[in-house]
Parts: C-alpha cells; structure tokens; sequence
C-alpha cells in the first residue's frame, strides 16, 4: 500500500509502456501489447481482490472473534457488533468522500473531493497509486484499512460503551485520524510520502504508522478518558473463551498477508518478500512472548502464543515490503518481548484499563515497527526510492542511512498527535451528541441484553 | 448441621466467598443458574419475534456447616452480597441429616 | 458467471486470436502469443480457483454456521449436516450428469448429456463460456453454486425434517428446478440467456434468479407443506449460538466475493466492478436493517445486522455485474427495509413456520434484486450486449430501456414457477420413497441424537 | 509441490525463453518477452501466495479446531497449542536451514545448507522447482507443509503428553524424518524423485508419502509408545465440542484446495485439475464414510460425514495431479471405507490409543493413495515425464505400466521406515531432554490448566 | 416453608412458569441438570466407540414456597408439567428451616 | 425419604453410576457444579492478571431413595467415588418430605 510499490509496479508497466513509441505503427505489436498489459493486470487483479477479501477477513471474522472471546460472556455480540457494525458505516463512508479526502491529490494534509461518490473510480487504473489493477480494486483494497482501524481501537474501552456512541465516535475519528495520516503517508503530494512528493520521507509500507499507531494510541487516551470498567480490577474479568479468540488470531494471521503482501498492489516479488516477512514476524513474536511468559511465571500460555502473533504481525506491518524476511524474524521477536512487557507489567503498573490491550500490542508494536522499518529498511528488497542518478537509494540504517530513523521517528510523533487530538475532539463531541458509557446497571446487564436486546448462548435447550 | 443455600448476584461471588473464606469458611459447591424473584427482566427480540425474559443469570453457593456457625455464615453472606437492589438474591437454610466425607469415611460435622 | 462476462473476456482473447491472422508466418510471434495466453489464463484462472474455494466456503462452514446458530441446541449438528451432505452429494452428481444437463448444449429448457462423467471437460477452455481459463475450472465454479442452492431451502424446514428425506429431497430439486432453470439462464441457447441465443433476455450475473428465486420460493412452500415445528409458535425458540451465526455470516460475506466477483469468471475490472457493489449492498443492508430495528423496538441487534448483510448480498447478486458500486449501495438499502419487513411482520402475521427465514431473505432479496436489476443495469458496466452495430446494448431503465424490468420479472416468474412446480413434485415423491418429518419423539430429542447419534456439545468434562 | 509441475510449468516459461534466441537484436520484442513473463509469473504467484495462507489455515485454524473439538473440554487450548506452536517453532527453523536441507541439492538422501538463513532465496525463480514463481513463494509454500506434518502427529497422543516435550519431539522428528523424506521425493537428486533425477520414480505430488504416510505412521508409534490416556477406553471421553470439529474440517478441505491443488506451483489446468480431483475426493470420501456407517449402525454422524472428507482428501493428495478427476472419486470412495474400517474395527481391536486417529486415517490414507496413484497416475493429466523420444511417459496401471504399483509401494515403505525408526528416536531423545507424559494429576486436571494455566471456557458470567 | 423441588421436560419450562406465575408464584431457581428415572436413554456412536447414555437433560425448578400454598403450587405444576410419557419429571419436597432476603434482611416467609 | 447428595470428581461419575445401578438405584439427578474444600486450586495467568482459581469442576449427584436404602447407597457411591486423595468429595444427607411423580400422581416412596 505504501506508495513505494507504485514505483515498483511502474517498472513492469514501464516495459509495456515504452514500446509504443518504438513500433507505433505495427498494429500487431499494439494489439499484443495490450493484451499483455491484460494479462498482468488479470494476475495482480487476481491477487489483489483476494486481499481485499483477507483483509476484510480480518475484521469480521478475525478481529470480532479475537476481541469477543476476550471479553465476559455477556458481552460477547456487543463486542462483535463494534468491528461489524464498522464493515458496514464505514464502507458506505468511504465511498461517499473518504477514499477521496485521502487519495484525492489535495494538499499535503488532506485530499478533495475529486472522487466523491467513486466519481471517476472506475476500470482504469489509476496510474499514481497503482498502474497495473483497476483503480476500484485499489480502492477497495483501501477501504478494507480504513474499516478495521477504529475496530481495532474498541479493545481498549471493551464491555462499557453504547454502541451509538461507538459508531459516532468511530465516524469522527476516521475523519481526524484516520483521514488526515493515511493522505499525508500514502496520498498524492501527502506531508510525509517520500514517492510522491512528500517532505519528510517515512516508510509506511502496510500501515504501521496509519493503522496501529492511529488506533493504539487514540486507544490508550479512550481507555483513559472513558475510564475503567466498574469493577475493574478486583472483580476477576477473564476470557469467556479463548476458543473463540483462537480462531480470531489465526484468521487475523492469514489475513494479515493480504494486508502486508497486498500493499504490493500486485502479485510480484515484492509481495513475496513481504508475505514470507510477515509470517516470519508473527512466528517470530509468538515465540518471544511464550518465551517471556515461561521465564515470567513458567507456563506459556495459548493467550500468550496469540497476542504475541499478533503483536509481531502488527510491529512488521509498516516495514513488510522494506526489510529481508530474516529482518522481519527479529522485528516480530523484539515485538513479541517489548509487547509482553507493556501489556504484563506496565499497563498493570500504571493501573488504566485498556482492557483488550489495544494500546500495548498495537500502539507499542506499531511504533517500535516505525522505528525499526528506519533500522532494517534496505534497497536490496525495495528499490522504488531512486536518486537523482536513477539508483536505488538507500533505506534505512542497514543500508547506511541512519538518518532514516530519525524520520521515522518524527512521522511516528505526528502519527501520534494526530491521533490524540482527534481522539480527544471526537469523544468529546461524541459526548455531546449521546451519552457514551452504559449505565452501571447496563454494565451488569452486559451489552448483549442491554444495548442489542440479544444473547450470544441460549440459556435453554 | 445446616446447609447454606445462598443465590446471590453472579458479580458478587469473589466478594462473598473471601468474606467467608475471612470467616474461615472454605468448603463451598457453586452453581449457575437463573432465577427470577421480584427482579424484573428484560426484553429479547430476535427477527420480531419478542420474548420476555425474566429468567436471569444468578449464582448458587451451597455450604453445609456446623450449627454453631449458621447465623455468622448468613451474617457474612449477607454483607457481602448486599448491594441494596432488587436482585440481591436470597438465602434459604436447611437442616443436613449427615455428611460423609468420601475420602475417608468421616461422617458427621467431622466431615465438614 | 453470467454470460454476459463471457462476452467481456472475450474482448481479451480477441486481442489475442485476432493477431495469427495478421502474422501467421512469424513463429516467433506465435509462441509469443502462445505465451500471452497463458499468462492471461493463469491471471484468471487464479482467480476463479480462488473464487471456487470462497464459494464453497459460503456452504461450509458458512452457511453451515449462520443456519446452525440460529437453530436449538439439540440440532446444532443436524442442521450443519444439511449443508455438508450436499457438499458431498451434490458434487459426485454434478459430475455425472448434473454439469452436463445445465450447461451442455440441449434444447432451450435443459441440456444434454455431452459432459456426462466430465468427459470432454479438461484443461482446454470452454469458449462458449470462458474463452480463457480450463473448462475444468468453469464446471467446478458452477458445481459450488449448485451445491449451496439447495442448502438454503434446508433453513425453512430446519429442525424437523429427517436426514435422508432431506437428502432425496434436494437431490430431486436439484434436477426438477435448478438444472432447467440454470439451463435457461445461463446454458448455451437458453430461453432466457441474452447473451447465447436465448428468447427473453433476463440478466442474472450471479444467481439472484437462478440460485436465491428458486430456494427462496422452494423455502417458502416446504415449509407450508411440510408444517410448523412442534411447539411453534408457543415455544421459546431462540438461537442457541448467535457466535456462529456470526461467524457463518461473516464467511458468507466474505465467500460471497468468489459468488459474485468470480461470476465475472477472470480477475478482469469487471470482477472488480462486481466485488464493489456486492460489498457496498452488503453493508447498506446491515445499516439498513439495523436502521428499521431501531425505529420499531429501538435496539439494533446482532442478528439484525448480520440478517441485512445477507439480504443485501442475495439481493445484489443478481445485479452485481451489471450495475455500479453506488447502485450496489441503493440496491443494498432496499433489501435490508424490504426484507426486515417480510421477515418481522408479514411472517410473523402468516404465521407459517419459515424457520430461519430462507424466504424472506433468499426468495424476496432474490425477487427485488432481479427487478432492480431491471432498473439500474447499464452498459457503462457491462457492455457485453451488443446492438446490430456493434455499439454497446442500453441494458436497464438507467439506460434508458425500461422494458428490460419487465423482462426481469418474466424471469423471476418463471424462476418461481418452476421453483414451486419442481418442490411439490420432489417433496411428494420425497414422502412416497420415505417418510420426511421427523416423528414427535424424534422432534423433542432433537436432530442431533436422534438422526445422527451424537451430541453437538458434550456435558461432561 | 511434486517436480512433476516444475516441467509442466517449464512448458510455459519455454515458450517464452525460446524466444530470445530467434531475435536477440530486436530490443523491442526483448521488452515484450520481459513482459509477458512477469505477467505470467504475477499471475502464477497469485494463485500461489494464496496457497501459502490456505495451506497455513489448514494447521490454524483448522487441525487445530478439528483435532481441538473431539478432546475433552479441559484439553481444548493445550490441543489448539500444538498446532499454533509449530506454525511459530517450525516457522523458524525452515529459514534456518529445514529449507535447505530439503531443496538444497545435496546427495541422494538428504540436501546442504546453501539456502541456510534463506541466503540466495529471493525474487529470482528456482528455475528447478518453480521457474514461474519467486523463488520466495515456493520455500514459502513448502514451508507450509513443514508445519502442518508434525502437527498432524499430535492427534495420536493427544491430551496425555506435556507442551515442551511435543514441541522437542516436533523439532527433532522434522529433522529425523521429513526433512530426508521431503528431500528424497522433491529435492534435486533425491533418491525418488522422477523429475529431477532420483533412481526409483516415486509420484507423490502434493505430499501423500511425505506428509501423510510419515505423520500417519510416526503417529501410530508415538501412540504405542506413549501409551493410553489414563482411563481409556473405559471412561467416556466423547468430543468435547464436534461444532469445533466441523468448522475444522470445512476448513481443512478448503485449504487443502492451496495443498493439492497449489502444488501444481502455477495457475495452470494443472491446478484446475488438482482442484477438482481433491474436491471430488473429499466429497466420496464422505459419502462412502456416511453409508459405511449406515449399514454398520444405521445413522450417519456428522463426525463420520466429516472424517470420510479428510480420509478422502489425504488419500487423493499423492495422485491429486496425476489422476482424473473421475479417479478422484474413486480414491476417495475408497478411502471413506477403508479408513472407516481402520478407525471403527480394527483400532478399537488392537487396543491402542490413537486418540484423534491420526493414523487411521493420515497412515492409512496416506498409503492407499501412495499404491492408488501408481494405479491411476495417467499421461492424460500429466505428461511431464518425458521418454527418451521425448513423448509423455506412461505414468499408471491405467496408462499400462503396472510396473509403477511396486514403485509406489517401495516409496511407501522407505517412508514408514524413515518414519518409525526417526520417531523411535526422537522420542527416546524427547525424553532423555525432558519427561513427556503428563503425571496422572496432571492429566485429570487438563492440559489447559495444568501446562498452560488458563482455560478454555470461563466458568464465570 | 417448604421448598418444591420440580425436575421435568425441559421444552415445559415456559409451560410451567406461565401456570405457576397465574397462581402467584414468582420466586424460583432454575438449574440445567441431566437425570435418569425410568426414560430410557439413547446410544451415541463416535467413531465406533459407543456409549449409552441414559442421562437426558432436565430442568430444575426450586421454589421456597410457604407451608399454605405448598399443595396448590404442586399440583399447578403437575397440571402444566404432564405429559403422561415417562421421562415427565419428579416432584421433591423438603422443609426450609429459615429464609432471608439479603436485600433488606427480611426473614422467614416475608423474604419469599 | 432421604435424598443423598454426592459431590464428587468429575471423572468418576461413570463409575459410581454403575455402581449405583448395580445397586438397584436408577433415578438420579445430575448437574455440573464447581467445589471448593481442602483442595488446593491453581493459578490461571491473562496476560499478567493473575488469578486463583479455587473452585474446581465437580459433579453433584442427588437421589431420593427410601429410608431403607440410605446407607447401601451412601455405601455404594463411597467405594466407588473414593481415589483416595483430597478432593474425593462429599456426600451430604437430607430427608425429604415428599415425592410425587408428575406423570401419573405417584406419592411419598411408590414415587421413586
Ligand atoms: N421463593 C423463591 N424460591 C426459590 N428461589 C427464589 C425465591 N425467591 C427468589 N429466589 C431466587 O433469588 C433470586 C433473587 O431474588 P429477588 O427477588 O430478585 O431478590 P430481591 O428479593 O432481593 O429483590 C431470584 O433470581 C431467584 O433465583
Ligand atoms: N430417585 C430419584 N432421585 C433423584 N432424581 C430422580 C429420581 N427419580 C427420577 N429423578 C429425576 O426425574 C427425572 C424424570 O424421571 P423419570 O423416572 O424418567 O420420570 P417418570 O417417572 O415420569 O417416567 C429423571 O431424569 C431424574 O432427573
Ligand atoms: N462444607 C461444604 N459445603 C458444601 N460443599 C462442600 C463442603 N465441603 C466440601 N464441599 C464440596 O465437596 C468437594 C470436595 O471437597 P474436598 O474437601 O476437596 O474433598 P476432601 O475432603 O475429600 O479432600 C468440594 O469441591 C465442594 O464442592
């Protein structure tokens, strides 16, 4: 998704592209030019839809069955229902002017309107983003990101919230978070895109900065800002099911290759690389927090093995298509150990309630996977960034370019600012509109019976 | 002795069972069920069809003890669980004719 | 998988075929064709196997799922049964026979048997139907829709019919209704294919007539004939697990991307086209019904939401390739109002017993969205329909042709003709061979004891 | 996966490759030939990439759920882990050097460590595996097979052995066994290898001998071994949850669609025929187990529905791309009786505790598809051996060359060798390291519990 | 007090309520239990190991009722419980010794 | 009447039901409790949350039977329950004031 593979993919084009000029005149040439142009789209199409699918599959069923096994039986709907209920408003949003704020070329901060309505998204690609697929699949591809992020943000206020007060909520915040960053890292002439014309360059391949350090850290402030479940921590709140956030996990693995290796936007060898850096980091982090756990009280835990999965996968997603798989290994076990660390003894310590751990596996990973993407991003696996001689320029510090964490390290900050003044400006204005908390009558309740009139198990046969 | 049968909140049963456990009251059988008293339900729909639930979720605790303790046993239930709401639950009292204890034959309040 | 894509690839592989006339005599360019070819196939054909697994995937588990959660407990793995067997059944008929009479070339109103045991379906195209991936993919993207059609019907008369009467049951409907009708849709020189010779032209990109008019109106009269569950209406019936019906409801929406993009049969910008507006119909329908709970009992539910995805995926699927991403939405809305609508109150004031309501989600969505094809079809989608001078045919009443709705509904009126004509014959012949309803006792213990010998969930530890 | 699929693929790649020669000068048509190879590859590594998560999600979430179901309550994580745990352990050590030691060429027996550390895989094809391809995508999709073949083991002694000890036996029984066998059938010069070298031609194209006979036969080994769970056969011990089981098995037979059919290495007919014989397979396979059951009981059981899919769908996997799908059904006919009668009649027999019947069904299907394929294996499918005149060798009994039984049946027994004597000591090994069995204590209070600390359902509200 | 203690065909549960709740009987404790009397059980088959089980599910209601109105709410839900084909259930009745309501500590027949 | 309650391992309830059966003794209610006595319990860990878990799965068992009886079956569960260690269980005793079996208006022991 990030832009570098626009330049990548431009390459294959490229090869197509310059012929014309050459043999204009011999319609044959011309006829099997463009059928060879068809039949590299049919193959990156073929890819690239099925990302869309696994990247959707990632919110529903993966996220909802993560999060919902995670929470107190009688909240396993409600909690489902706030990453349902985002595959739904959050589709028909994009199509009416989010795709557009974000990938219109408007300023370096925010896109236009030039595509409202998917006005001018149609068969032909669009050349900028991504030559080769037709332009409604790159947004599609998109609007599967823009879904899943404020779902990944209700972990952190799980079991206490209204569910209207949660859509209004995610609504604003996609417009001031989600909007703002995904243009500036991955638009047109956006702030921090160092492909097309941006300032300061950050590497952002698949999200880390857009998606995980967005949501973790307007994760961390809600938790805060909206206050801890009553009861919370003395009355003991432990998964209902872990089965179920099994399941999760594992479908959140298998999607999160359309994620990473999709942000090729092709199915090329960048794609390859990305994928084999992904599964990588997420084995890698599943043996690292087992690892800890073991030397911490002496069991590794099946919760354990899955949040340290998911901690790698979310720590390698901005530098996927940037750093070898073997770099992707050591990304996902210094994911797996800082993550156990922040979610086991410091969010404990400090006493807030982030209580699914949003914050600490993807506020924490994301960042450290900005940084990390300014270590180990190399030329040698993406060479889209070209220098003013047409080499491709270094990456990162393994490339000897230490300056690089530097910059990722500024895109991480503004990543974070926007996320927490957004955040703060969509609650409190979500505040106004609706009450946010359930009652504590409503919390005893459950969301189930109380906001969605349902149960997740029957009682009777 | 007398068994205990207390139906309390379900959030409550950590709170009660370390008040009895500081009453040095251990041995406890738990059951979920769902009861219904002067509580009032709720409503569940599913594709229009309503349905009235009155039925909600409590928690059972049964505890056979030595007369002697009966009345501090109900009294350290009742602290514990009271929250002053409808639903706080009830607590009945019956007479136990013997108990034996399967590991090695211990009958009577020896077997407690 | 409507015929209409076929026309579309075909546009590719003139590129293609066209060229050796040009130059037969460079062998160079020949390979070079050759090799285009290929290219272009694999692109495709990646695709389409990708899109058979989704499909498939839709039966088992997802429907498999959304059915069984919302049964009782007790039937929880007869209901899944119901899906599986056909798994099983309908896939070694298919390639006996049931290929063959759908899509060999016989009269207008059903095939021959040319394809019998798949002889002559192999590695080389069908050009008939799609010109660029092995005919051997095309009979087995079809097989997985004739596998999930009479798996619907089964949510009508849930919880009371045996397992074998359901088993010979659906194997006749398969061939009374499913196999003339999909003949004359979609077969060579079907009576209501446009796009190969046939009289009326109905549109049915993906099955709205073909797949959810059938066993919706199927569904209906089953569950007449076969009557109420014992204890209905008295009874407290309610889901057992809404978990897995969410978890089934996310997999059909998810499969149903291989349904209705794949129907484009290659990774083409029409897939595309068809992936957006099934996607964009879906989540209007979950917002859509969510918005009619909350105005009649002000709480939108889980099963509310998940209920209006799936009627706006069957609605659309009709349409998908024919129409825009935004028409997908508008098309979407509807479905989630009109079938909130037969399915809360008319059922509930009929008063038969439309079990999990295949019905009013598959027989209305398939019935509106066959109309509504009618309405927002347009050749700037699709412009496989050509007029005598070879311009793009105006498709639906957007185009200016309002006739085509009526075309439209002289489909869906035949789709459910044949529907209820072919369910009274196979549910009779059903009973004469063995009995079909469950007996009281039987009914009471529960599918899952009493048909198959276990238990879904175990009670001891 | 089997070296058959590389020559097929190469028949591609010829086209193309060829081609230079005849007009090295023309820079245009060079451009042209560059194009149109990596549009084949991006569409061949579509579909590959997309076999890399399928066959991933057949370890998790499906083994893992369909091996987690028919435990007892209280083992569900601690038998969930031992599928996560080799996605994460084996992960790793097939960059380290598993890869290497297979498709290394070494000798005969076993390869080097040229790709140790994944040095020298990258974008550029392995022009002797997968010219088509990234090199990066066939160790990725072979690393697939790593990881569920040891995971398939555990089913034999499922909920009696302790977590580290199944992850040691795992990681020197990849070493012992697959790697050797996986090397001999696959690997340049291996000894079985048809295609690449190897003295007696053995075909197993997606794994027959090296997954399934292996894992089968080990599995037998360790349940003998390790001895019966405590209480067994007289305490019930009835699957805890069979609703896990299926949502598996479904998913198992769609990821098995990324096994077979993904070992054509390429988006080729190949594949399509892969697809569809595995699916024909599968479908028989359940039929044949259901009426099996019928006669012996009068009730077909969802278990027995879905057992019969998976014995048909491990037996079809050594002839998946070298036999008809009409073949297909009937491997997968016979697989449902065979292995019906195994588990059913001789198991329960011989006494010995194969608790989740890993060798009833991998073992014994595993070797009938071994000695089926040398019956069914035809040129018609696959014409990738070439004689000496350059004609497509004769492959099975069908094709006249009965000859090839007796070479498939050596080829099994090499692998029930390489099996047992490797499983034999990497047992005794396991357990100089560390004790393997759970105490009795241990045992009655569960796996998730006593080695894991958490549990599966929570008791609480 | 008495507690009626009613095991019967868990499809009756509503069936009994309604009746029980006309005859002004609110306060009750249901449990999902499994029992074996006289219905005969079934077999299940997993894979070839059999087993017969003759534990079927039941439901359990518990009222704590006051001594009056003992006989009318058992033969209410007798009434609304009878099926008249085995496996109907079973009615225990066993004195209460004391009762209280945690709420408010109301005790004996006030706390029903 | 007394009815004999039995609290005991979860895995012994085959068992002791055939014991029982042997005996004579065929009606029998079963639920799924959690116990807590001299058992120790065990430490469950959520990402760094930790909690004790003292309540243990157990199965309780209750069977009316008639005076005569009583010990036989206490008897009979003891010897078949028992492994010897702690945690074996209970068996608590309680008379009965009546039984009735709904199907056909059976009273006091005829009703068992
Ligand atoms: N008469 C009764 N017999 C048996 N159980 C009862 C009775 N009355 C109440 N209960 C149980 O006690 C629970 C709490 O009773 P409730 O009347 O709601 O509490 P409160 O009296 O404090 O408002 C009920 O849900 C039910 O399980
Ligand atoms: N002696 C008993 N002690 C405890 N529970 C019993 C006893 N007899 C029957 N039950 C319970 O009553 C239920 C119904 O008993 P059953 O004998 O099948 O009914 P019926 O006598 O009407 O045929 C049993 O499943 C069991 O739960
Ligand atoms: N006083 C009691 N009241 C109620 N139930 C009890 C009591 N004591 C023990 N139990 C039940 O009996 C079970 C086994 O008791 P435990 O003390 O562990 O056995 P043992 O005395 O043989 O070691 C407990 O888990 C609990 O369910």
């Amino acid at each position: 998704m990030s832009p570098t593979k626009r330049a990548y993919l431009r390459v294959c084009t490229l090869l197509l592209c310059a012929l014309p000029v050459l043999a204009a005149e011999d319609p044959e040439l011309i006829a099997l030019k463009a059928a060879v142009k068809a039949a590299q789209s049919a193959g990156d199409n073929a890819w690239m839809l099925v990302s869309c699918a696994f990247v959707l599959m990632m919110t529903g069923p993966g996220l909802a069955l993560f999060y919902s096994g995670l929470v107190r039986r009688k909240n396993v709907l409600g909690t489902m229902m706030q990453s349902f209920v985002m595959m739904a408003v959050i589709t028909l949003l994009w199509g009416v002017c989010g795709y557009s704020l974000v990938f219109g070329e408007g300023n370096a901060f925010i896109g236009d309107f030039r595509y409202a309505f998917l006005n001018g998204v149609g068969a032909a690609p669009n050349a900028d983003y991504a030559p080769t697929i037709p332009h409604l699949t790159f947004m599609a591809y998109q609007m599967m990101f823009a879904i899943i992020t404020p779902a990944l943000i209700a972990g952190a206020f799980a079991e206490r919230v209204r569910f209207h007060a949660m859509v209004v909520f995610s609504v604003l915040w996609l417009f001031l978070v989600y909007v703002p960053i995904a243009h500036m890292v991955w638009g047109k002439g956006g702030y921090l895109n160092p492909f097309l014309g941006g300032r300061i360059p950050v590497f952002d391949f698949a999200g880390g900065t857009v998606v995980h350090i967005t949501s973790g850290f307007s994760a961390l402030l809600t938790a805060i800002m909206i206050g801890k479940r009553s009861g919370y921590p003395q009355e003991r709140m432990v998964p209902h099911s872990l089965v179920l956030s099994f399941i999760g996990a594992c479908m959140l693995w298998i999607g999160w290759f359309g994620f990473n290796a999709g942000s090729a936007l092709g199915a090329s060898a960048l794609a390859s690389s990305a994928f084999v850096a992904t599964h990588f980091a997420a084995a890698a982090g599943a043996v690292s927090w087992m690892v800890a756990e073991r030397i911490k009280s002496g069991k590794a835990s099946a919760l354990g093995a899955i949040s340290g999965a998911v901690a790698g996968l979310a720590t390698v997603t901005q530098g996927a298509g940037f750093v070898t798989p073997v770099s992707g290994a050591i990304i996902g076990f210094i994911a797996g150990f800082v993550c156990f660390y922040m979610v086991v003894l410091v969010k404990n310590k400090l006493g807030y309630d982030d209580s699914l751990d949003a914050f600490g596996v993807h506020g924490i990973g994301g960042f450290i996977g900005c940084l990390l993407t300014g270590v180990f991003a190399t030329r040698a696996v993406n060479d889209a960034l070209k220098l003013a001689n047409g080499q491709a320029a270094p990456l990162g510090l393994v490339d000897g370019n230490p300056g690089q964490i530097l910059n990722q390290f500024i895109g991480a900050l503004i990543g974070i600012a926007f996320a927490l003044v957004g955040t703060w400006i969509a609650l409190k204005v979500t505040g106004l509109i609706t009450p946010v908390r359930m009652d504590k009558q409503q919390e005893a309740e459950g969301m189930d019976v109380a906001l969605h009139g349902e149960e997740g198990y029957a009682f009777e046969d | 002795m007398f068994k205990i049968e207390a139906i309390i909140q379900p959030f409550k049963l950590e709170e009660v069972r370390e008040a009895l456990k500081a009453a040095g009251i251990d041995g406890v059988t738990v059951t979920e069920v769902r009861g219904h008293g002067r509580q009032k339900g709720h409503k569940e729909i599913y594709r229009g069809r309503e349905y009235n639930v009155d039925l909600l979720p409590k928690t059972k605790l049964e505890m056979v003890v030595a007369e002697a303790r009966k009345e501090e046993v109900i009294e350290t239930i009742m602290m514990a669980a009271r929250t002053g709401k409808i639903g706080d639950g009830k607590i009945f009292v019956y007479h136990v004719g013997d108990a034996i204890r399967i590991r090695n034959n211990d009958r009577g309040e020896a077997a407690l």
